[in-house]
C-alpha cells in the first residue's frame, strides 16, 4: 500500500492530473486534501500540484504558503515525509522557505507551454534514484513564472551539495542558453533539499506519463518514488 | 398597470438620452406603447439592453431561424446558454462560441480574457465541466501600428484567463487582413463535458422560489457594454473606455468548482450566467422561460462599490456572477458550498405568479415590466438586402507561373503572416492541463479525451473571409465543410457546429446581403452533411467610419472519436511511407 | 536622475489581486482592513539631469507604454 | 488611515520585467534610460486611526505576506 496525498488549494488546477498519474503508477488511490484542513492523514508522499493557487495574485505561491494545511506539510516534510512540488507547488515550496531561491517572471515575460528537455544531474534523491546521471527526459513546462533565481552563494552551495536535480538542456543533453525556456539561472529546472526528500521542479511529470499523452518520461519521477517508498517499508 | 414607479434619479427623456441608449425613435415609441407611460430611467436601461442587437438578434433572427438545428445527436439546440450533443454512454458535449470583438479592441488583454470567461460560464452553467477552449482571431495588417499591441494583448489575455482557470486552450485560428485594422475579431469557443442526466437549464419553473445570486460582487463594470457591442466605432470611441471590465479568472475557477459541486445535489432548479446585460437579461430570460414573474430586491445584491443605483446594478456587466433558482429549503446547503469556495451568495428575490418583473431598491419600485413582453418584444427586422454579385472565377491557367521556381515560392509562402506557424500563439496557452489533450494544437483539429474513457472529442474552428467576400453563400458553405474535413482528418465523426457571425453594419443592404448569403450557405452545407447548428452568436456593426470588416462567419466544429487509439494526426510517422493524394 | 512612478487602477475598476490580498490578510488574522488595492511601482533611472525634461519624458513613457490608461492612472515623482 | 507600500527587488536580484521595459522603451525611441526596475505598489486602507499602530501592523503584513524578504525590500508610508 502506497499512501499519497495531493494538497488542493483554491486555484490548484493540476490536482486531478497528479492524482490520475499517481494512481496509475502507484496502483493505489491518492487522497485529495483541502487546503483548509489542519492535518494530512499519515502518508508516504505529499504532492503540491501545479495551478494558480489564489490566482497567482501578489506572488505565485505566496498566499498558498500561508494556507492552514501548510503547517502540517512543513512539519511532516521536516519529519521525513517525502514532498514533491510541481510548478506552482515548487513556487509554494520556495515561499515557505523549504527550498531556497525564488521563481521570477519568465525572461520572455510570456507564459510558455511546451515540451522541454531535462538533464538529470543526480540520482541521489528520493525522486531520481531510477534515473541515470546525464539522462535526458522530455517533460512539458507550462508556466509564467519559472525563472529560477538565487544569489551566487546559494547557487554555488546547491551545486556543491548536489542539490540541482534537473537542468534544461537540448535533446542531446547539452545545457545551452537556447534550451533554457525561461531564463533560469544555470538552467535550473528542479532542486532538492539537503536530504533529497523534498523536490521542487517546474516541468510537469504528470503530463507525460502514458503513451496516449505523447510520452512516458514523466513516469520516472513517480517510479523512483515508488521504489524509494518500497525500500523504506522493507527497512 | 402599476404606475407607482418612481425613480431615485431625476431625469428627462430627451432625444439624446434615447439615442445614448441605442434606441431608434420608433423603438422608443414602441416602448411607450408597451409601458403605457413614460419609463423610469432603470426601465429605459433595461429595455435598451434587451433590445440591443447583441441580446435581441433583431437583425439576424429572421435568417438564423432558417438554420438546421436538429439531428439524431442533438440534445439541445440554440436557445439555451450553449448547445448540447450526445456522445453516447451517458456523456454529452456542451459547446458554444461567442465574440468579444469591441471590448478586445479597446483593451485587448481584458477584452479577450473576459471573452474567455464569459463563454466558459455559458458552458458550465449547463452542468458541464469545460474541457477545451478554442479561439478564432482576426487582426489588421501586421505592419499596422496597432496590430502588434493588439495581438500580444489578446493572446496573453486569452492565455491569462484560460491558463489560470485550468482549461486547456487547444485550438483556433489567427489571421491578418487590413480589413480588420480598426475592428479586430476575438471569438472564443468552449467545449464542456456533462452527464446526460445532469444537464441544467435556465427556465425558472415554479412560483415562490428563491432567486439566488452567486459569484463576485457587482460593480459599475461595463455599464452599457451590451449596447456598446452593437454600436459602430467612430474616432471618439476612446471616450467610452471606462466601461472596460476586468476579468478575475481565479474567481471563475472557484465558481466552476462551486457550481459543479452544488449541481451534484438536487438544489438547483434553474441556473444562468450573468453575461452581457447582467442581471437584466438573466432575470428576464429565466422568468420568461419559466412562465413566471420575478421580484428582485436590489438591496440584497452584493455590491463592490458604494452608492450604486438600480440602473447601474441592473445594467452592470461585472464578471464571474451567476443567477440560480433554488428548490425552497436548500438555501442553507447551497450557501455552505459557496462560502467554502469564498464566493458571495445572496437571496435577491423570488419568483411570482404576477408575470411581471418588479425591481425594488431602497424601498422604491424602480422597474415594473411585464416579463413576457420584455423578453419577446424586441423589434424583429427583416432588413433590406441586396444579393451579392459573386466575384468572377479566376482559372489557374490565367495566372502566370512564378519565375523564381517552386522552392523559393514555397519558402515565401511559408513565411507570410497568413501561413506562418502559429506556435508563438499556442505556446502561450496551456494546452495540456487536465491531462486529456491527446492531440495538441498545430494539427487539423485538437482532440481531448472524455476523461476516464477512450472516447475523444475533436474540435476546430474555421472560416476563410476572402471566400465569403467573393461569394457569401459559397464562403459560408466552405467554412462549414472545412471544419468537417478537419474533424474527419483526425479520425472523428463530425457531430454539430456552433457559429459566430461577424459582419459590418446590417442596416446597409450590401452587408445584409453578405449575412443572408453566408447563413444560406451555412444552412445548406449543414443540412447536406447532417451537421446541425446547435449554438452560436452574432456580432454586427464591426465597422469604423462606414467601412465594414471582411465578412467573417466563424464556424466551430465538434466531432467524436469513438476510440482515441484510432486517432489520426498530421505528422509523418516513419521514413519510406507512402503519400497519397485524394480528392479533386 | 530617478523617476518613481506609481501606477494604480482607476477608481471602480475591479482589482482581483487587491481583493485576494485583502482576503489573505484577514485569514492571517489581520483585522480592520477596509480595502487593499494593488498597483505597480516602476523606477526609471535617466541619464538626463534636468528635472523638467525628465518629467516630460516620463509622462510620455507612461502614456505610451508603462500605464494602461484605459484602466490605470499614474503618478510621477522626480528625484535627483 | 491609508498605508502606501512600495515593494522593490533587492539590489542584485534579477528583474526580467524591468529589463523588458527598458528594452521596450528603447525600441519606442526613448534614449538615455540607464535602468528600469519594476516593483509593486500596494495601498491598504485600515480601520485603525492611530499612525503608530498602523505602521506596526503594516510592517507585520509586509513581513508575513506582502513582500518576499528573500528578494524584496519594502517601504511603508502612512497617510491619514
Ligand atoms: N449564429 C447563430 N446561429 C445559431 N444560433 C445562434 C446564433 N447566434 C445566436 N444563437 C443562439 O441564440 C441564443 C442567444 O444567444 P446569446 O444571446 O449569444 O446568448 P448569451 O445570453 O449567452 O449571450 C443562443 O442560444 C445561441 O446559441
Amino acid at each position: 500500500m502506497i499512501r499519497s496525498a495531493v494538497i488542493v488549494f483554491p486555484g490548484s488546477n493540476c490536482d486531478r492530473d497528479v492524482k490520475v498519474a499517481l494512481e496509475a503508477i502507484t496502483g493505489f488511490p491518492a487522497r485529495m486534501v483541502w487546503h483548509g484542513e489542519s492535518e494530512i492523514p499519515a502518508c508516504d508522499l505529499i504532492v503540491l500540484p501545479g495551478g494558480f493557487s489564489y490566482g497567482d495574485y501578489l506572488r505565485c505561491g505566496a498566499m498558498a504558503a500561508h494556507s492552514p494545511i501548510m503547517r502540517d506539510v512543513v512539519a511532516k516534510a521536516k519529519a521525513g515525509t517525502p514532498l514533491l512540488g510541481i510548478c506552482n507547488g515548487f513556487q509554494i515550496l520556495l515561499e515557505t522557505g523549504l527550498l531556497p531561491g525564488a521563481l521570477m517572471r519568465n525572461a520572455s515575460l510570456r507564459f510558455i507551454c511546451r515540451d522541454a528537455f531535462l538533464r538529470c544531474e543526480t540520482k541521489d534523491t528520493f525522486f531520481t534514484r531510477c534515473n541515470r546521471v546525464g539522462e535526458v527526459l522530455r517533460m512539458p513546462v507550462a508556466h509564467h513564472d519559472g525563472n529560477y533565481f538565487a544569489d551566487e552563494d546559494t547557487l554555488d552551495r546547491l551545486e556543491e551539495d548536489g542539490r540541482v536535480v534537473f537542468r534544461y538542456c537540448d535533446a542531446d543533453g547539452a545545457v545551452t542558453e537556447a534550451a533554457n525556456p525561461n531564463g533560469s539561472q544555470r538552467n535550473i529546472a528542479g532542486i532538492t533539499d539537503s536530504t533529497g526528500r523534498i523536490l521542487g521542479l517546474m516541468p510537469h511529470p504528470e503530463r507525460l506519463f502514458e503513451p496516449q499523452l505523447g510520452g512516458t518520461d514523466g513516469r520516472r519521477i513517480f517510479e523512483s518514488a515508488v521504489v524509494s517508498i518500497a525500500e523504506a517499508m522493507v527497512g | 398597470m402599476n404606475d407607482a414607479t418612481e425613480s431615485t434619479v431625476p431625469f428627462e427623456v430627451t432625444d439624446e438620452l434615447i439615442a445614448e441608449h441605442g434606441l431608434k425613435p420608433d423603438e422608443y415609441t414602441r416602448l411607450l406603447e408597451i409601458m403605457g407611460r413614460q419609463p423610469s430611467l432603470t426601465e429605459l436601461g433595461i429595455f435598451s439592453v434587451m433590445w440591443s442587437e447583441h441580446c435581441s438578434y433583431k437583425s439576424s433572427r429572421f435568417w438564423l431561424k432558417t438554420l438546421p438545428t436538429s439531428g439524431a445527436c442533438v440534445i439541445q439546440g440554440p436557445g439555451e446558454n450553449a448547445g448540447i450533443v450526445d456522445l453516447g454512454e451517458g456523456w454529452a458535449a456542451v459547446f458554444k462560441m461567442e465574440s468579444h470583438n469591441h471590448p478586445s479592441y479597446i483593451e485587448p488583454y481584458q477584452g479577450a480574457a473576459t471573452g474567455v470567461g464569459g463563454i466558459m460560464r455559458d458552458v458550465f452553467t449547463m452542468g458541464a465541466r469545460p474541457v477545451a477552449n478554442l479561439n478564432a482571431l482576426r487582426f489588421g495588417d501586421p505592419s499596422h501600428p496597432k496590430t502588434r499591441h493588439l495581438v500580444s494583448g489578446v493572446v496573453s489575455g486569452i492565455g491569462g484567463y484560460g491558463n489560470c482557470v485550468g482549461v486547456p486552450t487547444v485550438g483556433g485560428e489567427v489571421n491578418f487582413d487590413a480589413g480588420y485594422n480598426n475592428n479586430i475579431l476575438v471569438n472564443a469557443m468552449c467545449v464542456g463535458l456533462a452527464r446526460t442526466d445532469k444537464i441544467f437549464y435556465s427556465a425558472a419553473k415554479g412560483v415562490g422560489l428563491p432567486v439566488v445570486y452567486v459569484g463576485s460582487k457587482t460593480g459599475r463594470d461595463g455599464i452599457h457594454g451590451a449596447t456598446m457591442a452593437s454600436a459602430e466605432f467612430d474616432d471618439k470611441s476612446d471616450e467610452k473606455r471606462p466601461t472596460v471590465q476586468v476579468g478575475d479568472p481565479f474567481t471563475e475557477k472557484l465558481l466552476i468548482e462551486a457550481c459543479l459541486e452544488l449541481m451534484a445535489s438536487d438544489a438547483i432548479i434553474a441556473i444562468q450566467d450573468m453575461g452581457a446585460a447582467g442581471l437584466t437579461s438573466s432575470t428576464a430570460e429565466m422568468a420568461d422561460k419559466g412562465g413566471v414573474g420575478i421580484e428582485l430586491n436590489l438591496d440584497q445584491v452584493p455590491q463592490r462599490e458604494t452608492g450604486m443605483t438600480a440602473y447601474e446594478m441592473m445594467l452592470s456587466e461585472s464578471q464571474e456572477r451567476m443567477l440560480m433558482i433554488l428548490r425552497p429549503g436548500s438555501e442553507a446547503a447551497a450557501e455552505a458550498v459557496f462560502r467554502k469556495w469564498d464566493l458571495d451568495f445572496a437571496v435577491i428575490g423570488r419568483t411570482t405568479d404576477t408575470g411581471r418583473m418588479i425591481v425594488t431598491h431602497k424601498g422604491k419600485v424602480e422597474a415594473d415590466i411585464p416579463v413576457a413582453t420584455l423578453a419577446n418584444s424586441a423589434p424583429l427586422y427583416e432588413r433590406p438586402w441586396v444579393p451579392h454579385e459573386p466575384a468572377k472565377v479566376i482559372l489557374p491557367q490565367w495566372v502566370p507561373p512564378p519565375d523564381a521556381g517552386i522552392l523559393p515560392c514555397l519558402k515565401t509562402l511559408m513565411g507570410t503572416p497568413a501561413l506562418a506557424s502559429r506556435r508563438w500563439v499556442w505556446e502561450q496557452y496551456d494546452h495540456m492541463v487536465m491531462g486529456d489533450t491527446v492531440q495538441r494544437p498545430g494539427g487539423d483539429a485538437a482532440v481531448v479525451r472524455v476523461h476516464g474513457t477512450q472516447k475523444g472529442i475533436a474540435a476546430c474552428c474555421d472560416v476563410t473571409p476572402r471566400y465569403v467576400a467573393a461569394d457569401p453563400e459559397m464562403g459560408g458553405k466552405q467554412a462549414v465543410v472545412e471544419t468537417w474535413r478537419n474533424l474527419t482528418a483526425v479520425g472523428a465523426d463530425p457531430l454539430a457546429v456552433t457559429d459566430n457571425l461577424n459582419f459590418g453594419n446590417p442596416e446597409r443592404p450590401e452587408i445584409m446581403g453578405q449575412i443572408v448569403g453566408a447563413i444560406k450557405g451555412i444552412g445548406e452545407a449543414c443540412r447536406t452533411l447532417d451537421y446541425p447548428v446547435v449554438s452560436g452568436n452574432v456580432s454586427l456593426y464591426n465597422e469604423t467610419n462606414g467601412v465594414g470588416i471582411p465578412p467573417t462567419p466563424a464556424i466551430g466544429g465538434v466531432g467524436l472519436i469513438p476510440d482515441v487509439q484510432k486517432m489520426a494526426s498530421v505528422d509523418l510517422k516513419r521514413e519510406g511511407e507512402l503519400l497519397v493524394l485524394i480528392g479533386e | 536622475m530617478k523617476a518613481r512612478i506609481k501606477i494604480t487602477l482607476k477608481n471602480g475598476v475591479l482589482d482581483p489581486q487587491g481583493k485576494a490580498i485583502e482576503h489573505a490578510l484577514s485569514s492571517l488574522g489581520f483585522s480592520g482592513v477596509n480595502e487593499v488595492r494593488q498597483g505597480k511601482y516602476i523606477e526609471v533611472d535617466l541619464a538626463d539631469g534636468d528635472a523638467a525634461n525628465a518629467r516630460e519624458t516620463v509622462e510620455k513613457m507612461c502614456k505610451d507604454l508603462l500605464a494602461n490608461t484605459v484602466i490605470e492612472n499614474y503618478d510621477i515623482e522626480i528625484a535627483s
